[in-house]
């Protein structure tokens, strides 16, 4: 982002970036408005995901779900905020006034902050920071000290119950968090974002997901961890309806209550955008090879329609993960506490070494056998490639053709039809 | 697993000052209505829950003495709202056996139909609320959509979706429409292809299996000391329906079986006779029993009146007392009435499976984690109207 | 724990997990059951009223056609919780006969539950399929069937006859049923004590 | 397995404790059998242990008020599930000072019955664990169940009782009914005129 500023400065203001005194004017009024115009998307993004999740959740329960407001109810989103907004915003007297009002403000730093490092496309992002990932686990720990600090400001037991819950969970999910990404890392070479898309090809059998069979649990149990991480069922425990009244949130009213659901809800597209990232290939559009990119940047005519068409597919692995979260959420019961330990100590963290080993291992092992031809997408000839296509047959193309065939035996074993009318 | 064992097993003793008090209720989620129960807990871990009922008390047997024998028939929908047509069962036979009253077979074939429509009813509305109390969101409204079919067949069947007043003392107020039959009968085929997407979905979910098995084991002997009924009751093992033990109406022509608790969740996963699995699925298979009866009760369904023409207008026993017993949704549900000869009973009362089944939860709930207490009472299926009346 | 153990939890977790998924994401390709309220002005206007899909039996606010009421206040002392209100005065234009002055239905206080249309000999009250009566004010849900300036004379029983001409059900209650933001009735408040006093009287 | 009637297990009984169990009284509709008050556990225990009779299960316990007898009795309904059969038994007592010793040694199921007739009817249980009101608050006052409970209409200041909708439309139909003149005479509503009291029979 610097150098697009400094090349700014020279050309449109025709002063030399270094010297000119103004020059951080410049910086810090582009640093205000990239981070307003990202806390805004996140802020839409999350207003349009709790539209979308309440259809689809409806869709799934064989309801209709919000569709009056707006056109299909697009906008009842806003009316929830204006509604959230007008609502008196109580704040229990004998609670810790001042924690009580910070609270939700460390949540939505620790969501806002999580954009910085986040791609949106080729060569799209707010910065490109070489230790991505390690920042990005940082950051998250932010969302959990809010939630600490409202359980414990509320005054309210069932509010401490969610707290503690949430510093259990959120924190013991971060260490097998963090093994399970060293999986790609370890494949990619590199903790910057951006590499690890580059290192996967753009066609599914590239994709981490599909080169190792490690590669493809690592998804898996990574996807739990970010459902844990983001307090998604089957562990929202935190914020548990049925046993907590409404866990840590329980005193809270009016907008402050909004903030949370703003951050639950944005945290969706943060976990989706990190897990296609690492296991899904971000932005590499299909049937542009390396190559042709290295080809590209070399004489530096990248084509513009490129940064759309990458920007499209990202979007489009995003909403895919994100469904499938919301699907997870709508079909699985919680689980207890004490059973949500044990899942992370007991299966989880030894899993997870588990992975890294053979991670580490395949990486040394190909390095001996490929030489430095090791690294980056395999085209189809090479035996590294044949490898990952038939890998990606069996463990991508036969199960989702098993999953359409079982969905429409589940409709005709009701017998009920295809029918998608009713909106 | 160990730790859930030193999880459990902790002490209470020296450091019971520390103990959290909680009140749980009356206004809370998953307590299934007004009720209340004081936890003392340490940290997740509940010493006991003690609970507390009372605040839906609206004194049925007070106004049972204050209105005609015919007119606590409205009243009698209210003692457990959700098994509405078992209630007014109870009542009409408790005054027959009183007045002496012969009730005509169509009439008891159509009180055995409404009653097991009722009861799948019923049932439903506890599957789903145990799947909602477990955390999953989606197999409720997959109950209530069946429940609002059974709705829809006995509004057309005597007018009402919740409390019907249907049955009346001698028999019952209206006669099946023409075109209920068949819809009844499409409706239960569609019911048991529905009931195993639903098992599919929830019943064999190992999240849900393991929130449930081998959770707070009532044994056979505990269960009938504590006076448990009904599903509960019979969850634990021991083999008793009253429909079977004392057959009353139309059920002595029907073949059928009402299942016993037999660790449905598996030896492997720690599942055990009378654990709150058992009592889940136990309903499960109700469901599917009740189905067969009612279309028993449709293929021979007799002709004639469904009302005795010698019901009297005004009931006036002779003076005397009876008791009444009703194999309800939830257990036993006995109605013991005397009578003094006026038109009004001199005295009224409902003995209801909820309120027993209330009783056990303080013995029951010591050492529970406060998500089992929730899956606990879920798996009771305990109603606020029925225990307070 | 053995591994056979743990490994069969994984195996048990996944299966059942893939299972459960299958059966919702399978609802996304069928129809919803919900069926949409299109409130009462549109539905009348596209006349497919909510009221034409209820069933026959199905029993709303109570309706009572004068017409063929003889009066017997049976519909009365069958309803256990006295939402009828029933007064028959001598015709002060001609004292011989008898004459209802008021036919009143507390439908807030009715629980609807029907023992009051079974012992009525015309069948003249009945439950109508109308059940949008929300107000703003508990007592303008009374319904008043006899205008107390026009009292209604009751009607003589032919011999030996069964049906009786009764009005369209629905159309009598349809128009009594008020506005949901219509004012409370004009109640001079210190009449209300005698009001009062009168029904206490009336009880005793 | 042998399902014995009433008058069976009423001999059994009578032929062990002799005078404390009364006589079956003579069935109108269902028969029951009296118990001396002191005796009630005893027995119950026996009922529980005598395998014949093997009663396991207390149904239910309920008690009636007889204000004119000046009695309150103490309702018991036992069964067993080995033998399939039931037994109902009442005890006498003061309606001044109603007292029993409890049956939650027996059967546990006994504890919250018992706190409900207590709440109810104000029979005190001697030896209960918890003998403590469970339906209504702690400190209401009287018992609901009893003929002579009035009710207080309210609770701490809270009234229970609503002005009837249908009584208050009675001013407004005086206002506007036309005043009983002769039937030459137009009805004249505008002026009202309050006209005799309408005296009716009980409607």
């Amino acid at each position: 982002m610097q150098e697009t500023l400094d090349r700014l400065i020279r050309e449109v203001l025709h002063e030399d970036p270094q010297v000119w005194a103004g020059s951080w004017v410049v910086y810090a009024a582009a640093l205000l408005a990239v981070g307003f115009g990202l806390t805004v998307f996140g802020a839409l993004v999350a207003g349009l995901t709790s539209w979308w999740e309440r259809r689809i959740a409806a869709r799934m329960q064989s309801r209709i779900g919000p569709n009056r407001v707006g056109p299909q109810g697009t906008l009842q989103f806003l009316a929830d905020a204006l509604k959230l907004i007008v609502k008196e915003d109580l704040v229990p007297p004998e609670s810790d006034q001042m924690l009580f009002r910070i609270a939700p403000y460390f949540v939505m730093t620790g969501f806002a902050l999580t954009f910085v490092v986040l791609p949106f496309g080729y060569h799209l992002s707010a910065t490109r920071m070489n230790v991505g990932l390690f920042y990005l686990i940082a950051v998250t720990a932010l969302v959990v000290v809010g939630i600490m600090l409202s359980g414990w400001a509320s005054n309210s037991k069932w509010a401490l119950f969610g707290g503690m819950r949430a510093a259990a969970q959120v924190v013991s999910y971060e260490i097998p968090g963090g093994m399970l990404a060293l999986v790609p890392i370890l494949m990619a070479g590199s903790l910057d974002l951006h590499e690890i898309i580059r290192a996967q090809g753009g066609f599914p059998w590239d994709w981490f997901v599909f080169q190792t069979p490690w590669g493809f649990i690592a998804f898996f149990l990574f996807f739990a961890t970010q459902l844990a991480e983001g307090n998604r069922t089957p562990f929202d425990l935190p914020e548990a309806e049925s046993e907590l009244v409404a866990g840590y949130m329980t005193e809270y009213s009016g907008i402050r209550f909004g903030y949370y659901f703003l951050a639950e809800w944005g945290n969706l597209w943060v976990m989706s955008a990190v897990i296609s990232t690492l296991f899904l290939g971000g932005w590499q559009v299909p049937f542009v090879s390396a190559e042709t990119l290295a080809g590209w940047e070399a004489a530096g005519t990248v084509p513009v329609a490129f940064y759309g068409v990458s920007t499209a597919v990202f979007v489009t692995k995003v909403v895919v993960l994100m469904n499938v979260i919301i699907w997870v959420r709508w079909t699985l019961p919680r689980i207890r506490v004490d059973q949500m330990m044990s899942v992370c100590w007991k299966y989880l963290v030894p899993i997870g070494m588990g992975l890294v080993l053979l991670a580490a291992l395949t990486e040394v092992l190909s390095f001996q056998l490929f030489g430095d031809a090791a690294k980056g997408p395999a085209p189809l000839g090479t035996p590294r490639g044949a490898l990952h296509l038939a890998f990606f047959a069996v463990a991508g193309a036969v199960p989702t053709v098993l999953f359409f065939r079982k969905i429409f035996r589940n409709i005709r074993l009701t017998g009920d039809r295809i029918d998608l009318t009713n909106w | 697993m160990a730790l859930d064992q030193i999880f459990i097993t902790r002490k209470f003793g020296p450091n019971a000052e520390q103990e959290m008090i909680l009140n749980m209720g009356p206004q809370h989620p998953s307590t299934h209505g007004v009720l209340n129960f004081i936890v003392h807990a340490d940290g997740e871990v509940m010493e006991k829950a003690v609970p507390e009922v009372g605040y839906l008390h609206r004194s049925l047997e007070k106004i049972g003495e204050m209105v005609s024998y015919a007119g606590f028939m409205p009243y009698s929908d209210r003692v457990d709202y959700l098994a509405a047509m078992f209630a007014n069962e109870g009542w009409a036979l408790a005054v027959e056996k009183l007045l002496g009253l012969e009730v005509p077979p169509r009439g008891q074939y159509l009180r055995a139909i409404s009653c097991e429509l009722n009861r799948i009813a019923s049932h439903l509305i506890a599957l789903g609320s145990t799947a909602m109390d477990i955390g999953a969101v989606t197999p409720f409204p997959y109950a209530l959509r069946e429940r609002e079919s059974i709705n829809d067949l006995i509004e057309a069947l005597c007018g009402a979706r919740l409390t019907y007043n249907y049955h009346r003392i001698g028999g019952v107020a209206y006669d099946v429409p023409p075109d209920w039959t068949p819809l009844c009968r499409a409706w239960l085929d569609h019911f048991e292809k529905v009931l195993d997407e639903f098992d599919r979905l929830i019943s064999t979910n190992e999240i849900f299996l393991k929130r449930l098995a081998g959770l707070a084991v009532i044994p056979a002997a505990m269960a009938i000391d504590y006076g448990l009924s009904g599903p509960n009751l019979r969850a634990s093992g021991v083999d008793f329906d009253l429909r079977k033990a004392h057959p009353y109406g139309a059920y002595p022509d029907f073949q059928f079986k009402a299942p016993i608790g037999r660790a449905y969740a598996g030896l492997s996963r720690g599942g055990k006779v009378g654990d709150c699995y058992d009592r889940y699925y136990c309903r499960v298979l109700e469901c599917r029993e009740s189905a067969t009866i009612v279309r028993q009760a449709l293929d021979k369904l007799p002709d004639g009146d469904f009302i005795n023409p010698k019901a009297p207008k005004k009931a006036k026993p002779p003076a005397g007392e009876t008791q009444s017993r009703v194999e309800s949704v939830r257990g036993e549900m006995a109605y013991y009435v005397v009578s003094d000869g006026s038109e009004r009973a001199y005295r009224l009362r409902v003995r209801t499976g909820s309120f027993t089944a209330m009783g056990i939860i303080e013995e029951v709930s010591k050492g529970l984690m406060i998500a089992d207490l929730v899956a606990l009472i879920a798996s009771l299926d305990v109603v606020a109207p029925e225990i307070d009346r | 724990m053995p591994v056979s153990q743990y490994l069969a939890n994984i195996k048990d977790t996944v299966q059942s997990a893939w299972e459960g998924m299958t059966v919702t994401f399978s609802y996304l390709f069928r129809r919803p059951m919900t069926v949409q309220y299109a409130g009462p002005e549109k539905a009348r206007e596209k006349h497919e009223l909510v009221q034409d899909t209820l069933p026959s039996r199905y029993r709303g606010f109570l309706e009572v056609d004068l017409a063929i009421c003889t009066a017997c206040n049976a519909c009365e002392r069958a309803c256990p919780i006295n939402v009828i209100a029933i007064e028959i005065e001598k015709d002060p234009a001609n004292p011989k006969l008898r004459v209802m002055t008021r036919f009143d239905i507390d439908e807030g206080k009715c629980m609807f539950c029907g023992l009051c249309v079974e012992p009525c000999p015309t069948g003249s009250i009945q439950h109508t399929r109308e059940f949008e009566g929300t107000q703003r004010t508990l007592s303008n849900m009374v319904l008043r069937f006899v205008d107390p300036a026009k009292p209604a004379p009751p009607y003589k029983v032919a011999k030996g006859a069964t049906a009786f001409p009764r009005a369209v059900l629905g159309s009598i209650t349809r128009p009594l049923v008020k506005a949901w933001d219509s004012p409370p009735p004009p109640l001079p408040i210190e009449s209300a004590e005698e009001a009062m006093a009168h029904a206490a009287k009336k009880a005793h | 397995m042998a399902a014995l009637t009433f008058e069976q297990i009423h001999q059994k009984i009578a032929a062990k404790f002799g005078d404390a169990i009364g006589a079956a009284q003579p069935p109108k509709k269902d028969a029951f059998c009296t118990f001396a008050v002191a005796k009630l556990v005893e027995v119950g225990r026996a009922m529980k242990a005598d395998p014949d009779l093997a009663f396991d299960h207390l149904q239910d316990v309920t008690a009636t008020d007889h204000p004119k007898e000046g009695l309150i009795r103490v309702v018991y309904h036992f069964y067993s599930y080995t033998h399939r059969h039931g037994f109902c038994a009442k005890v006498e007592l003061p309606r001044a000072q109603p007292e029993v010793d409890t049956l939650e040694g027996v059967w546990k199921s006994a504890n919250w019955f018992e706190r409900e007739v207590f709440d109810l009817f104000g029979v005190t249980f001697k030896g209960h664990p918890d003998l403590r009101r469970i339906m209504l608050p702690d400190d209401w006052v009287g018992f609901p169940l009893r003929k002579d409970y009035r009710e207080a209409g309210g609770y701490q200041g809270i009234s229970n009782i609503r002005d009837n909708p249908l009584d208050l439309y009675l001013s407004l139909d005086k206002a506007c009914r036309p005043e009983p003149v002769a039937p030459a005479e137009p009805a004249t509503p505008a002026a009202p005129v309050a006209p005799a009291a309408p005296q009716k029979g009980e409607a």
